[in-house]
């Protein structure tokens, strides 16, 4: 599988992910920068963590300018898939890729700590090698990731079954307690209607080695590597 | 010459902060009188941040050399070698006076100013620690103080993207009115790759990069060599404004141009910005500089040749490129969208000359600007301190409840959970960050390798008022006990050494007394300081801090498995106690928090011990016999067991007992060196028995691991019986409670 | 030609930062207050247009990147808009 | 009472933020600006009171909290400031 990670002026979790993508995961994985518009050699785009041009305006919303995002949605009408965490899920959300958006923390600190996922849709190329209601323990790392939907656009969520994760106590319970930022109904990750944008707050990437204190991120890769069909392109939903 | 600009007589030198042998200096040796910016220069080159007129003689005690130092100081940091062909680059810096005017761009340039010493040397930084030190917990003004460093330094960190992996946050009445922001960082790079601030071959063009010139900071580095008085608010317009997300830029770009080779020196415009690098660069290469102030990029109209030379606006840098090499290094800073400008070039004459549209505002030999007056002045012991020493803490009543007293101590802001600062830091951003902030030491990975980095910084004024020789030895003592105790092989020193004025001789005393006391333990442990800071003249309307060297220390653990954490892991597990018998209340945590009292002896400190110490605990962490080490600093033994049991991810409760062989309150919260808690699985004791048999160093079984309660018996007597579950309500909250 | 730009979050959307406002103000004695709100004040300085032009291309920058429609509204001012002893700069 | 409070930058400081829109815009296509500044507008609602009283008392707020003086000046406005017309709310 043919990785492409996004770099932009700001990024900072391109290395990480291109690290647990080449050493750990030993798959291909290349570098696209931001005035890129070629992306046809590659099947998953990552849009990592960081502060794209300082997220100076509202997190992501330069970014979610910029022409590789542009060229992102032909590259999605295509089939391709594209990952985008903490402020990749910002920026997805900026460009229009996935509804709603992403605010300051309730608490208004920004926030580094663990947490834990509920599993909601496990049928996606990302979850695919989960189960509905598995707990998975994430880091996150934001001060904006206080999901934002309005009504109408929250309950076409539900219906399709677009909220991927949710954060959750350790025994997957969705508790107040239990949601770090603020989040609209604790809402920690989404996916398209199709299934094949996933943006998400936490850091799976930071979540995919034993020495960094857990593999549960490493799932959601693996079942990346897994939704891959012999003839190259992804498994539907 | 610019009209507007005054003529310079003696009273502006005055008044520039230069004393009148210093101006007498500077007419001789020119022969002239200076123009205006050339005082400017002077002014700034001169001033005690900058040129360490008062503390160079003393600093020259420490060891710098050592068989690992690949660069020691006098460089933008210092460098180490680690093996496998990596180096670590560190150093700690003060930004205590910005920090004290705007407490959240003032903490936050700080943090920009080191990162950029740490990669103008060409490493990737990996780790930022913080230590900080604040008044009265419950001023109003200590909670608008602390919420706006942390929140600068979180900013500035989290969005240029390296991890703040440790520090410390210390209160005391004497940083009320002048609180300290130190920032110490890591870097990595490959030790062949190392680059320096060299203005070498002249003709070379020399490039100015990063962010616009604006009008601020001017002043900046004759601000942090003044004391503050009433009228500090006046000063606020030289206040700099930190932008991490051009600083991350500047990274990117400056890493990438030194990789085509193009670069020939570089140096970060810290304080005195302009002036210093375009004297300082030369200086170290015998050569001059010729530059062209008003091809400068400036963000504001009408900027004099004075403002261009002094501002200390942030993110820039200077960068001196190989003749030929000059498309390369616009080519790399326009990717990165920063701008890259020719100001000038390397010149051979030993001059800094400075151009306003050709014509010459500044002509001025780089040594005489590089090489300002050196100062021994008088010391004296301060008065009272024997008497303060004298003091015995046994006339203190001893407590009722031992167990309250114990729950008290661990909600002293001191010592209770930093987590409500250090979770608002990224730390493992580079995921590297083996252990994160929480335990005595973190510990970074190095990717490629199976080592890892153990960093920690350390710091108890308490001890160093009263004893300035050996607290300061102390506080190297314990940030090296701290990375061994993680398995870590101290490598290298970075020191930051905050005072109060040099110019009265009971402080200068303190600051001489520390210096040698750090000297002594980096002998005695054989540790380099490879690069640090003085921060003097830390005081307020007459009251200076309290004496604060900071030490930072970096280690080296050759395999990363073998590493260990404070908190107990298991029910069952065997404690000991490494480590001398002797505590002290003078100056401990506890006679402050419950009595107000700081007075007293401290413990006498063994640096061939402490040294054996360290060296059994690195021998415990990598054979895998420890399962948990901690360190007994603040609160005693008492308090390191309260936190074996409750920092972790779990609460464990410990059985443990003590010799009664002094009041029970010394016992249990005396403080004394070299003193080391370790947690041993019962299938491991003999071997364990074996290696501290070898080691030839006093300790003891005290405890075993288990149940969900804290007794502590003191002879015969069960004086401390406690729920882990509320030992760990007081530690979690006692911070917080006061901050947020 | 200067123009204003006021984007300030709608109607509907909790203000997290203004309510931290009010409560701190609430604190400091200024208990009077029935209502704050954050937003943001983009000053902007348009070469050689027309009020009416600065407007438009005004306009646009909003729509495009300025405010986010979800969740912020925008009102875009120049000097016409404020009254002859006003306070704008 | 409805006043406006406009906490922008001092002139002399650099606004980060600013000068990050205004390059974005100009990515955009929006390169006629010469100036970009990024402030806050606080719109609060004083009970029980005169423009007058309440000016006073906002001036108050904005010393003690809304803006810090080293860094910001504030300006503070009421709807007597704008247009009939105006874009006020
Ligand atoms: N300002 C801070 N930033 C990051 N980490 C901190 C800070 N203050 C304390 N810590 C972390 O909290 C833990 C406890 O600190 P401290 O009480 O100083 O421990 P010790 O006495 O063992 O040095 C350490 O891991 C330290 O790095
Ligand atoms: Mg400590």
């Amino acid at each position: 599988m043919r990785f492409g990670v996004v770099v932009f002026p700001g990024t900072w979790s391109d290395c990480d992910f291109h690290y647990v993508i080449s050493e750990v995961l030993h798959q291909p994985v290349q570098y696209v920068w931001h005035r890129e518009r070629e992306l046809g050699q590659l099947d998953c785009v990552v849009l990592p963590g960081g502060f794209s041009y300082g997220d100076y305006l509202r997190a992501g919303a330069v970014a979610g300018r910029s022409p590789v995002v542009e060229a992102l949605g032909d590259f999605v009408a295509r089939g391709g898939l594209v990952l985008g965490s903490c402020n990749g899920f910002q920026i997805l959300c900026e460009a229009g890729l996935l509804p709603g958006v992403l605010t300051r923390n309730e608490c208004l600190q920004y926030r580094c700590q663990s947490t834990h996922l509920v599993v909601e849709n496990a049928d996606t190329p990302f979850t695919r090698g989960l189960r509905p209601g598995q707990v998975l323990t994430m880091p996150i790392s934001h001060g904006e990731g206080k999901y934002y939907a309005d009504p109408e656009t929250l309950a076409r969520l539900k219906r399709q079954n677009l909220v991927v994760f949710r954060y959750a106590a350790a025994d997957g319970s969705v508790t107040k307690a239990s949601n770090p930022n603020g989040s609209l109904e604790n809402i920690a990750g989404i996916v398209n209607a199709e299934g094949t944008v996933l943006g998400m707050m936490p850091h799976p990437e930071r979540a995919s080695e034993t020495a960094m204190g857990g593999t549960d991120g490493l799932l959601m890769f693996q079942s990346l590597l897994g939704s891959l069909v012999e003839d190259g392109s992804f498994l539907k939903r | 010459m610019t009209g507007a600009e005054p003529k310079v007589t003696l009273d502006l030198a005055l008044d520039a902060g230069l004393t009148a042998e210093e101006y007498d200096r500077i007419l001789t040796r020119l022969g002239r009188e200076p123009t205006y910016p050339e005082l400017g220069l002077f002014s700034a080159l001169w001033s005690e941040h900058c040129a360490y007129k008062h503390s160079r003689v003393f600093l020259a005690r420490l060891p710098q050399s050592g068989p690992h130092v690949l660069q020691g100081p006098g460089e933008n940091a210092g460098a180490i070698d680690i093996g496998d062909g990596w180096a670590v680059v560190f150093k700690i810096e003060s930004h205590n006076h910005p920090s004290f005017i705007e407490p959240f761009q003032g903490a936050a340039t700080g943090v920009g100013g080191i990162l950029r010493d740490i990669f103008t040397m060409g490493a990737r930084p990996i780790a930022l620690l913080d230590s900080l030190r604040f008044g009265d917990p419950d001023a109003p003004k200590t909670r608008h103080l602390v919420n706006g460093v942390v929140s600068g330094i979180s900013w500035y960190g989290n969005c240029f993207g390296c991890p703040t992996v440790g520090g410390e946050i210390a209160f005391a009445p004497e940083y009320a009115g002048n609180p300290l922001v130190n920032v110490m960082c890591v870097g990595l790079v490959r030790a062949d790759q190392i680059f320096r601030a060299r203005a070498d071959g002249p003709g070379n063009p020399v490039f100015y990069v990063g962010n616009k010139t604006g009008r601020d900071g001017i002043h900046g580095a004759t601000m942090a060599s003044a004391t503050f008085d009433e009228h500090a608010e006046e000063r606020r317009p030289t206040v700099q404004v930190g932008d991490p997300f051009t600083e991350k830029l500047l990274l990117e770009a400056c890493l990438e141009v030194m990789r085509t080779g193009a670069v020939v020196g570089i140096q970060d415009m810290g304080a005195a910005g302009l002036a210093c690098c375009t004297s300082e660069m030369p200086a170290r290469s015998a050569t001059g500089m010729d530059v062209e102030l008003s091809r400068v990029p400036q963000r504001e109209e009408g900027m004099t040749p004075y403002e261009i030379l002094l501002s200390e606006s942030q993110e820039r840098m200077l960068l001196v490129a190989a003749r030929g090499r000059e498309a390369d290094v616009r080519r790399v800073f326009a990717k990165w969208e920063l701008d890259a400008v020719e100001i000038g070039r390397v010149t051979a004459e030993g001059q800094l000359t400075a151009r306003l549209n050709g014509e010459v505002v500044a002509h001025v030999p780089v040594d005489l600007l590089a090489e300002a007056p050196k100062y021994q002045r008088p010391t004296a012991e301060p008065p009272g301190l024997a008497e303060l020493r004298a003091f015995d803490p046994l006339t203190l009543p001893e407590p009722g409840d031992y167990g309250a007293a114990l729950v008290e101590l661990l909600a002293s802001p001191t010592i209770a959970s930093k987590e409500w600062a250090f979770r608002q830091y990224d730390q493992q951003v580079g995921i590297n960050t083996l252990v994160l902030p929480g335990s005595d030491a973190a510990v970074l990975r190095v990717k490629g390798t199976s080592r890892a980095l153990a960093v920690s910084t350390d710091g108890n004024a308490r001890q160093v008022l009263l004893d300035p020789r050996q607290g300061a030895a102390m506080a190297v003592c314990e940030a090296a006990r701290n990375v061994s105790c993680s398995g870590g092989e101290p490598r290298g020193v970075t020191d930051c050494l905050n005072f109060g004025s040099p110019e009265r001789p009971e402080i200068l005393w303190q600051f001489a007394e520390a210096v040698e006391g750090i000297a002594l333990a980096c002998r005695a442990l054989d540790v380099p300081v490879v690069g640090g800071n003085v921060s003097f003249y830390n005081e307020t309307s007459g009251q200076a801090i309290l004496p604060t060297p900071i030490i930072g220390v970096v280690g080296v653990l050759d395999d990363a498995s073998r590493r260990a954490t404070q908190w107990f892991q298991a029910p069952g597990h065997r404690v000991a106690l490494l480590g001398p018998p002797h505590v002290s209340l003078g100056g401990s945590e506890y006679l402050w928090t419950r009595h107000r009292r700081l007075a007293g002896r401290l413990a006498p400190l063994d640096l061939e011990v402490e040294r054996r110490v360290q060296r059994a605990v690195r021998a415990a962490v990598s054979a895998g016999l420890a399962t948990a080490t901690h360190d007994c600093s603040e609160g005693g033994v008492a308090v390191a067991l309260a936190e074996g049991c409750v920092t972790g991810r779990e609460l464990i409760g410990c059985m443990a007992a003590l010799p009664a062989d002094a009041r029970a309150d010394v016992t249990l919260f005396g403080e004394g060196p070299s003193r080391v808690l370790v947690a041993v699985e019962p299938e491991r004791v003999r071997e364990f028995e074996a290696l501290m048999a070898e080691s030839a160093i006093p300790w003891r079984w005290i405890g075993t691991t288990g149940g969900d309660r804290l007794v502590v018996t003191v002879g015969t007597k069960a004086i401390v019986d406690v729920d882990v579950s509320r030992l760990e309500g007081a530690w979690r909250h006692g911070f917080e409670r006061h901050v947020a | 030609m200067k123009v204003r730009v006021l984007v300030r979050l709608k109607p509907g959307i909790m203000d997290v930062q203004g309510a931290a406002v009010k409560h701190a103000l609430a604190g400091l004695g200024f208990s009077e207050l029935t209502d704050l709100r954050v937003g943001k004040v983009i000053d902007v300085d348009v070469a050689d247009a027309t009020p009416q032009e600065a407007r438009a291309r005004v306009r646009e920058m909003c729509q495009q990147l300025l405010a986010n429609p979800i969740l912020e509204d925008y009102t875009i001012e120049t000097v016409d808009d404020l009254a002859p002893h006003g306070a704008a700069r």
